[in-house]
Order: C-alpha cells, then structure tokens, then sequence
C-alpha cells in the first residue's frame, strides 16, 4: 500500500472495528477512511465498487468476511469481473484482489464453515490462490495486488494463529506454481491451504516410520500447475490428495482426473482422495471433527495406498549406524 | 393517505397501570429470563462449552418480550443469528436452548444447529438465520403461503421477520419488501435497531439513518417504537401484524435499543468509550422496567434474584445430555458395493433413513403458548412420518 | 399441477410473457395467477420466497430464466435451502423445484452462455438433474417435485427444440440413476444433458465404422450414479468424458477421479476429457463454435483412446455375411 | 430540504426556439441515425447476420440522445444490453457498432461481447451489461474512482449509469444507490423507463411505481422528466451530473418513454394490444421532433430520408471485415510438455501474450465528441504496453 496511491482496501468492518478476525489491524489509523474503506453490508455492492474502480485503475483490495458470503457477491465476481478483459476485447482490466477466509472447524455451523473454492477455482478470468505458510501469504498476497487480473486469496480461519518465517521486504511468489514443500520416493500427498500443513506435518512424522511422503502444496488453484503434481507422481507412482471441500466436485477431483490422465503409465496405485464429509457442516463439536478430514484420515489412506501396492516401509537407521 | 407516511410514536403509548398485573409480571419474568440466561450463556462460552459464535440478546429484553407478546401462537416467526431470546420468550424450554448450544442432542435444533440456527417447527420459530439478509426472502415465502392458501381476514396467519439495523443495507431487504408489496403479503418486518452492525454506526451505513422510513421504497408504511418500552414495542408490533393480516400488506416496525456488550461474546466493543458504556447501562430496559412496576405496586420488592434464580433453576447447562452421534466416514467409489453413502449423523430412530433428531418429544416446561399447529412442511417429517425410507438430501 | 394444489410456479415473466423460452405457454390461463405467479427481477427475492413457501409444505417450482442469473440467487440455494434440513435437526424440508437452463451455442457472449452445473453438483443438500431427452426430461421433473429435497433442473437452450417420445401420463426417472442409453464394448462414452444427445449420435455413427461404444447418460448429477459408470468402464476398459463445461474442476473431472478409482486395475488407457475450452465464450459465431465441445472432437478422442492401445476395429459384416 | 422531495417535470424546460439550431439539427440527426441503425440491426438479425440477442432503442431516441447530449467526454457511461443507441449518440463509428452486431474483429468490443457488450475505453463507454442490474455495481465503483482521486467541483468527472425500470426491483438497486450515498460519489443513476420489464409492466413490478421517488430510501432525490422530449431529457441529466460533480452526492433521473417493438428483436409483444400499439406510435418522438424543427424552421423539409440516407452510408452492413481468430482446442495434461495452454482468442498482434483485439486505431468516422482521456485502466493495455508478456487469465 506504501507503494502504490491505487491500492485501497475494501470491506466490512476493516476499519474502526479493524476486522472481524483483526486482520487489518492498525491500517486505518495508518492509511485514513479514504484508502480504508469501511463499508455497509452488501457484499454484491462493495464488491462490485470494486470492480468499477480497477477499470479506472485503481487496485482494491477487497475483504469479504469469509468465504460464505461471497455468494452474495458471485455474480459480480464471475458474471464481471472474470468477463470483463475479454467480452470487452481486451479493453479493460480488473486489477481487484479479494480476500476471504473459509473453512470450518470453528463451531459455525452449516453455513459459516464452507470450503467453495471450486465455484472459483472452475472459472477462466479468475485467478485463484490458497496459500497454507505465512510466507506464502505474503508473496501470493503480493503477486495478487500486482496482477493485472481479479484474483481471489482463499484464506483459512484455522490457519489464521499459524506463525512462521515470513521474509522481510519485496517478497512475491508467482501466481500457477506448486511447491514441493517436502521431498519424498514413496508416495505424493496433494493438498493446498489448511491441509497442506497437516499433509506436511503427517509426512515429518511418516518419515521416522520409514515412508517417504512427497509433499505437493498446490498454493495456486487456478492456474493449476499441473506439471508439478504430474512430475512429482510419476517420480512416487501414488497419490493421496488431501481436501478441506466435499469430496464430489472438489478440488481434488480435477487433481486426481488430472494424475489420471498425465501420470496414468506410472501409477501403482488408485489415486485416494481424502476430503470433508458430504453434509452441511453441523455445529456440536464432535459432529463436526469426525466431518472434517484430518491428519488421521490421512495417514490411514496413506498407508491402505502403500499397502495396496505391496509397499514395505525401509525405516531410517539412526544417523551414522 | 401517503403510504409512505411517517408514524413513528416514540413514546409509551398504554402506561403499565391500565394493564393486566399478571401480564405486566410475566413480561418481567420474561425480560429476567432472558438476562439470566444471557449471562449465563457468556459465562458458559467463556468457559469453552459454547463454541461458534454467540450473540446475546442482552439491553434487548423490552424489544424480544413486547414482539413475543405481539405475536399469535399460529403465526411464524424468523429471526437473526441473535435468537436466544425470542425462542426462550417464544416459550421454548430454556434447557432445550442451552443444550443446542452446547451441541447436545437434545437442543432445539438438534445440536446442528447451534446458538445461531435456534428452530421449533411446534413453536412455528422457523429458525434463526447467520447470513445477514438470508432470512429475508424465506419469511417472505412462507407469507406466500399463507396468501396462497387463505384469505385476509383478523383470522388470517401472519409472519413475523426480525432484522437488523445493519441489514436494512443489503440486497435481500429491498427484493423481500418489494416482493411482500407487490404479492399483498401478511408480514411484519421487524427492524433491531440496536444503533450498530458489528461496529458500524447506523449512519454509517444506511444513505437513510431513519430506517423505517425505507418503506417509502415500496409505499409499505413503517413506524418507529421506543425497543426499552416492551408495551408500546407490544403494541406497535400488534397493530402491524393486524393490518398486516386484514389487509395481507407488508408493515415495517423499527425498534430501538442498545445492545450493552460486544457485537458476539468475543467482542470487547472497544469502540465504544467509557462515557458511552455507562450511558448504555442507564438506559438498560431491565432494571427500569422493574423499578417502575415495584413503583406501581405490580411487582413485590424482595431480593433481586428472585426471578433470575427462577430463572436459573430452569436453564440448568445441559452437561448430562446426550451428544449427538458420530458421522461415519466416506468409503470411496467401489463397483463392487453399492453405490457409496456417505456419511451422515445419524439419530436414535434408526428405523428412519432420514433422521429427524431435533423432533424429540416436546420437552417439559415447554408453554401454553407452544401448543401450535406444526407447519405443514415440518409435521410431514416427524419420525415414522411418511418421510420414511426417503433418502437423506446428504447422503452422496 | 392437477394432482396437487399445493404445486406452484414462480418465475419471471412466465404468465402473461408465457415464458422467455415459451415452456409455460397456457399455464397461466390453465391454471390462473395464484398458481404461474409472475414475479419482478428479482432472483435472490423469488428464490428465496420459494424456499419459504416450501417451508410451510408448498411444492414450488421455481424457474429462472438462465443459469446464469442463478448467481444471484445462490446464496439462498446454498447457504439455505441445501442446508436447512440438517442444520435444524430434521425439523423441516425444502420441496422445491428450480428449472433453469443454461448452455452456449446461441451467441449469447460470456455471461449468458455458462454451464455452471458444478456450483450445484459439488453442495450436500441439493440434488441435481439434467436430462438429455424429452422422456427423462419428464420423468426427472416428476421425480423431482415429488422429492421432499430442493433439486435442481438442469435444461439446456440447444435441447428445448429436441423432439422424442415422452410417454403418456404417469412417468418418474429415479433422481440419482444413470442411464445405458446404449451399450457397446470398446469404450465407454460419459455424458450429461446436451452432451448425452452428441454422445449418442457418435455411437451410432461409430458402430457403422466397427467401433462398439457405451454411452452412459448421466442424468443426475447429484446423487451421482458411481456404480454404473464404473461398472460399464470396468467393462470397457476405456473412457472418455463429454462435457459442455470448462474442463477444470468441472463435472467430468469428477467423473474421471471416480472412474481412476473404481475402476483402475482394469482400466487401458488413461480417462480423457472433451470438455469447453476455458475463456468467457465469445459473441462471435465462429469463436463460439470452437470454443465448445462437439461431435468431431469427441470422435477424435475416441480414436485417440483406442489407438493408444492398439485397438483395431471390427466393422459389422452386413447381416447374414 | 427534504431530500426525498419530487422534482419532477413532466414539461419540457426548454423550448427550441431558445437552443443552438446547429445544436437541435445535431440532435436530429443522431436520432434519426438511431432509428435508422436499430431498423438496420432488426433486419440484419432476421436475416440471420446478427446472433444472439438484440436489443433495440427504438422509441427511446431522445432520451438516448438527449442523455448522450448532457454528458463531457469525461464523463464515464454504464448501460444495460439496450446499448446501441447510447454508443452511437455518444460518437462511436456505426460501421464499428454494426461490426460487433456482425461479430468482427473490428467490432466495437472485437466481436466478443456482440450487441449486449458495446465497449469503448475511448469514448469512456465502460460497457452494455446483459445481467440485469449487473452494471450499478462496476458503475458505482467507477464513481468511486473519481471520489478517491478528487474533490468535488464543476471540473470533476461524473458517472452516468442507466438502467431499466424492471431493473429497480432487484438488490444490485439497493446496494448500489445506498453505497453511493453513504460514500458521496459522483453519479446519477438513470431509470429508462420504457413501462415494461420484457413483459411486466411497472406497477406489477415495483412497490413504488413512481419510480424515481426510490431514492427516497437513501436521501437521494430524484426528478422525473418526459423521455420524449429531447431537450428535456438533456436538461435534466445535465441538472443532475452538475450536483453529482459539484456535490459528489448521488442523484436520481427517470426518463419516461416508451419502447415500439417488443423486448428485442424475437419478441413480438403480443401482449399488447393494437389500440396500444398504435397509440404508441402516435407518440413517436422521432416525427414529432422533426415536425417541431420543421415548424421552427430550424430543419428544411425535404426528402424524408435526407438523414437517414446519411446514416446508412455510415452503417454499411461489415460483411467485408475479418472475422476474430479461431482459438485452438486444450491439449490434456503432460509432464512432458510445458503446462497446458487452453486456447484464448488470437488477434492480430502475436508479440503480446495478452490480445487486446478492441483497442485498433481509432476508426475514421468517430465524432471528436470520442477523442478524451483514456481511462487509465485501459490505457495501459494497449498492445506493447506494460501488459506485453501477460498470461491471459483464461490461458488455464
Ligand atoms: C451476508 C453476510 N455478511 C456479513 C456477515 C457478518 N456479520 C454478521 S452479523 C453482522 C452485523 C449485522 O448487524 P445488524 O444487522 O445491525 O444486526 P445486529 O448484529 O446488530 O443484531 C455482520 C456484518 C454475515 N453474517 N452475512
Ligand atoms: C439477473 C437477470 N435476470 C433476468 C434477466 C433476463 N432479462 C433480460 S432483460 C429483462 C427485463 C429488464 O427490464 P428493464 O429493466 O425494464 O429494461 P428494458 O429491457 O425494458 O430496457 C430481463 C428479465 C437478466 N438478463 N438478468
Ligand atoms: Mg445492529
Ligand atoms: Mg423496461
């Protein structure tokens, strides 16, 4: 925002009430009510404003809540701003971010605990990012604002405590493409966002049981770097993917139809998709953990994967021995 | 007459003297309830059991109980995430509200649902609603029905929609008024004017701070009630709901309040100044309204607990309550089993497919004023219904 | 209608308009403005009012015009109707109908040409159809206003002037059945609504040329019929997905994933998909027409399948030879 | 002043005989020019030339012109689909327009938007829009734009964004005119209001008929002018963007006209009937103006279609320019290839990654009306700009 009079963010209670998960903390004080812009509750409104303004240049920065009420404003997202540079013939751009938080876990119930990133993820004109470090955050949050394009930032609620190394000054990362967040031989685990970071954590642990688990985070879901994930198994041979969204139509779908089709000749095994049970979220607690994957559900494919295939683990020897 | 005239009438219009005693004393009883329960409900989030979000009714006691007391049984009710209150004051059991929102089976909603999504299809409280706005087009459908199977008339069912201030900004609002003024619909919309949405100032928002005069839009006629004055907010809320039944036409009511603590328990509300906190507690409805039938000899001065310890004798945290079962998890495509179900939280009916675990039997202490037809829609469903054998909508 | 009094149609201009696509020319002088109740634009308002009606036991059937403008109308699809059984414990139900057809091919231009199927296909608590003839066309909508569950209906504009037997009186197709519209050996051919049709007509053409092919009509998308689809590919031994949506995260990436798993140790050749190439469709005829899927491509992946594993043809000796 | 109050007038304000006749002839023509390119249009849709929808401006000449008159080339335009008018008035080339109707490449938006999507970045024509009420949003926004980067005065940009009457019954109305309130942008909002949404008359439509009386909702006040009188409509709309600019408030304008044929091309507006239709025409601004300029001795009479003769040399049906670029078919993913490139429309300049197929040299014929700032947001994407080398965000 230093950088650039064009940027300004966009949102309900941004500003004096300084976010409802106190992301833009300070930035008012900071930055004025000019370029932080309080706004009524109407998402279709604010984030079609939106819109208007990055066709006359400007670079807002929009924040809907969280992912659930962005339905309010998808007309505007996907009937405008992803039609715009090209219905118009190339005249226009729509240089917009807009961020918001999705997930569930948090106890809210059915309709504040959605993962819909494939109602974004399926549409040309957008772009799409999911980052799952704090450093991604930042250099895909970058990337985006600098972009030409509306590109959505799908953040996550239970990732919003995450600390970690977030390099200092200029740091972008390029819009379309994965990382190999940990190298691996035996099998690949495909993920993005939240559980990107536990497919990380269960592979740290797999690996002192001997499996050597690679890590695909995908942080773009449009575009898909489908080269990565397509690499990566054809090295391993198996997949498991690892979804916070309804397993049918997800994310993970185009995944594995994607290693079905450019990994087909290497793979030992059926690509497992691991995701959330296909029910609106329910609120009681334990209702909601067993509907939510996790680390467990996870490994426990991992290993069926490995097993299917005749896989023996080859544990590590201690250092040295 | 000019529809969209202004009938704002900000002051009390019937003095707790001509009323009955015996209602004037269960409108407190009320009001304490809710403050009791709302307390608690902080405390018991506080303290983890609650989980989510949770939005008290607390400094809009007046408002909740004079629209309650407003409404017929046979008439609906739709309400925001905001909804402990109406639904305790609706009649339903305040056990059975806490149990929703500690998750336990045996809540309103079935533990599904939580402190936003309170529903009693026998107490016709068709849900609480978290989308800002969602709530809107519903009641205005279920007006539908009512115009599409009856005639207007004083016997005429009517619905009642509560909205807040905040909300008088979003799309939903102007499509449903709209929609209730060209269909010739029986609805109430009711306005929680409680000055804020989360931290945003009414005047902030709306491009016309005196919301109800947004009916203008529609030429549906709004008025204004003073939401600390649970008889004029009665009685504001019984004239709408008449007209809106005799003449099947939208009325717009806006009542005006304070909330006293945050947006939900997590908000600290530092927004607000010292000066304007205290401000606030002078205003509260709950002490006034008390001080002023203890004045008029309706209420007994003796120690302040006494209703609240009623109170707290009823609502009881529901930690012996069953916790709802565990969804089983997804078995993957497999041509060789049938075709895949997966998971779905499954009740104690067992010989349902679908079940229907927030249709427990009515529970005890539950009010005269509950006893209601069920909706059409809701009693078709009940267990053993001829809803059996259907498949749940989540079963893929 | 007839059967019950409780069935009623919203939509705009469907009365006295008689429908934007003429489907409910006569209704409204059959059946009076209680019953076909036009409704001003407003598609999140009417929607949402057919939610409420259904609610109190009305059986509403809700047209909107295109699935385009459904956007506007997607949070009281998705954030209330599909949720509201389960979120309120079982205590009611949403039986509501929504017709809308969608589709390109007309010239329509970016926002009036999508085929958004996978924004419904993907929520637990909607149940999704789309037929391909005038036969299951009636069979499904049957089905679906008897469905307790909001299902949706989806048309599509190239099919309203398809003509086919639709038989008399009584008709319901199962909601969540897929269909053998024809059965063959070498490849199975996976298809949906318009697609279904094209699917179809390529069969027939490639059995004249020797080459046996199964074409799977869908039908439903949501429930989805896993098993007879990966029963006729396990039978098969080869696929190939036709689809009119972009082909990211689309519904045949579904398809794929499902067929990669159900049926992966029989499977010949990796799962191909033709799918609408992914840009905001063009106004101009020629653009339109190579932007989206067809016959001649389908056939082309077909042979590409097959020849990839050494398929040859065995034309059909004339009868008797 | 009370800020819903009525400043309708329903007269015109300013008769002709007090106006430039170099003005008024200028006015004529490009009605004329209207009626003559809409005819064009219907009989090039019919014989198959034109796909899609089309929608026409027929009848509504002079508060399409009359509109066009009111604004700066600075000024930023929104439409709906009903567009054609509103491009040509504003002074784009009509063989261009008829071109995008054609689909070619050197259509007004390349061929890829068609008649509902007429864009010029040049003329600050910032689009048609088919989504009904889609355009308030983006246009709000615009306004936006200008208030982030200037203050209020007679020297600032304003916006003018239309829409039709249907259009104000859905929540795009609300939000919009609500925002533009409460954040004091520089835009006026203009209800074309032919008396029908395709076939829902207004009163069927809207709680309030009187539709510029909406802004009452959000403190914007609003006026109503005869949409048959040229000179009125431009009086009014400049009234309008002169408080937008100088206030940066929004204002409400309806122009009140009526539509001659059916809602486009295919619709045959069966549903009125014959005395209706021909009482429409006799309300025909077209003649009637002519006839006034006529008697004012401000137009000679002659052959009647000296003007439009012109016109048609300006429209030549484009059956000679190029059509767009074929895109290519997807290639499936492989690892062995470079990640997968799903076709974009070529154009005619390969250098750039990006096509910018729109922005060709300014065709001859444009009025100088057309020669104004670029919007920023356009200007940089003009091929060999700082766009070159950018991925097409639908290259996946
Ligand atoms: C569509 C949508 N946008 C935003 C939110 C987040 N949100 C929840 S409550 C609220 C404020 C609502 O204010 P108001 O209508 O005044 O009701 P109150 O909470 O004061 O009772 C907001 C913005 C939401 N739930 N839904
Ligand atoms: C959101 C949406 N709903 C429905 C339509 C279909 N539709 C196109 S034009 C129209 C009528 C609009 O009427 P009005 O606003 O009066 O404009 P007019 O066509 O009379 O100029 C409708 C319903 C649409 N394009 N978008
Ligand atoms: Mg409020
Ligand atoms: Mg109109």
């Amino acid at each position: 925002m230093l950088r650039d009079e064009n940027i300004l963010l966009i949102g309900e209670e941004i500003g004096v009430f300084e976010g409802s998960y106190k992301i833009t903390t300070g930035l008012l004080d900071e930055f004025g009510p000019r370029r932080v812009r309080d706004t009524p509750i109407c998402e279709e409104g604010f984030v079609g404003a939106a819109v208007g303004a990055a066709m006359l240049g400007l670079r807002p920065v929009v924040e809907i809540m969280t992912i659930n009420f962005s339905l309010l404003a998808i007309d505007q997202i996907v009937n405008h701003a992803a039609k715009m540079h090209a219905m118009f013939g190339g005249q226009v751009s729509v240089p917009m971010v807009i961020r918001t938080p999705g997930g569930g876990g948090q106890q809210l119930a059915a309709t504040h605990s959605q993962n819909l990133e494939v109602f974004y993820a399926h549409v040309p004109g957008l772009k799409v990012v999911a980052p799952a470090s704090p450093a991604d955050a930042k250099g895909l949050l970058t990337a985006a604002i600098r972009d030409d394009d509306p590109v959505l930032v799908l953040e996550n609620l239970a990732l919003y405590n995450t600390k970690g190394e977030v390099p200092d000054g200029e740091h972008t990362v390029p819009i379309g493409t994965a990382q190999i967040t940990k190298p691996g031989r035996d099998l690949t685990v495909v993920a993005y966002s939240r559980a990107a970071a536990i497919a990380l954590d269960v592979a740290h642990r797999l690996e002192t049981e001997g499996i050597s688990v690679e890590v695909v985070d995908l942080r773009s879901l449009r575009p898909l770097d489908r080269q990565t994930v397509c690499i990566s198994v054809r090295k391993t041979t198996r997949a498991v993917i690892l979804e916070d969204d309804w397993l049918s139509y997800g994310i993970g779908a185009e995944i594995a139809a994607t290693i079905a089709e450019g990994a087909f000749d290497r793979l030992d095994a059926p690509v497992r998709r691991v995701a959330a049970a296909e029910v609106p979220l329910p609120y009681a607690k334990q209702l909601e953990t067993a509907a939510l994957p996790d680390a467990a559900a996870l490994t426990r494919v991992i290993h069926e994967t490995l097993d299917a295939t005749g896989f023996t683990a080859h544990p590590t020897t201690p250092a040295g021995g | 007459m000019d529809p969209t005239q202004d009938r704002t009438d900000p002051h009390p219009q019937a003095p707790p003297a001509s009323e009955d005693p015996a209602a004037l004393r269960g409108y407190y009883r009320q009001m304490a309830l809710i403050r009791r329960f709302e307390l608690r409900a902080a405390e018991m989030y506080t303290r983890a059991k609650i989980g989510g979000y949770c939005h008290l009714n607390l400094g809009e006691e007046a408002t909740v109980v004079g629209l309650m007391a407003a409404l017929r049984p046979t008439d609906y009710l739709f309400t925001t995430y905001r909804d402990h209150g109406y639904a305790l004051a609706r009649g339903a059991d305040p056990g059975r509200v806490m149990a929703e929102l500690f998750g336990r089976s045996t809540g309103l909603s079935g533990g599904r649902g939580g402190s936003m999504h309170l529903f009693d299809a026998g107490l016709r409280l068709l849900g609480g609603y978290g989308i800002v706005g969602g709530q809107m087009p519903p009641a205005t459908g279920a007006a539908l029905a009512i115009a599409h199977r009856g005639e207007p008339g004083p016997n005429s069912e009517a619905v009642m929609c509560l909205l807040g201030d905040g909300t008088t900004n979003i799309g939903a609002f102007h499509e449903s008024l709209n929609l209730a003024a060209v269909w010739h619909l029986p609805i109430v919309y009711v306005i929680v004017n409680n000055h804020l949405g989360m931290g945003t100032p009414v005047e902030a928002a709306s491009g016309e701070p005196a919301l109800y005069r947004r009916g203008c839009a529609y030429r549906i006629p709004g008025a204004r009630v003073d939401g600390n004055d649970v008889i004029a907010v009665r009685d504001a809320a019984q004239t709408a709901l008449e007209q809106a039944r005799t003449e099947h036409r939208p009325r717009l009511l806006e009542a005006v309040s304070h909330r006293l603590r945050g947006h939900s328990v997590v908000d600290s509300a530092r927004y607000r100044s010292a000066q304007e906190a205290e401000r606030l507690r002078e205003q509260d409805p709950l002490p006034a309204f008390r001080a002023r039938l203890i004045e008029d000899r309706i209420l007994v001065k003796r120690r302040r607990t006494a209703s609240t310890r009623n109170a707290s004798r009823r609502s009881p945290p529901p930690s012996t309550s069953p916790t709802p079962a565990r969804p089983r998890t997804s078995p993957p495509c497999s041509t060789t089993s049938t075709p895949p179900r997966s998971p779905t939280p499954t009740s104690a009916c067992p010989e349902t497919a679908r079940p229907v675990p927030g249709s427990s039997p009515t529970a005890p202490g539950r009010s005269s004023r509950g006893r209601c037809h069920l909706p059409p829609g809701a009693a078709r469903h009940t267990p053993g219904g001829d809803a059996a054998g259907r498949e749940h909508p989540a079963d893929r």
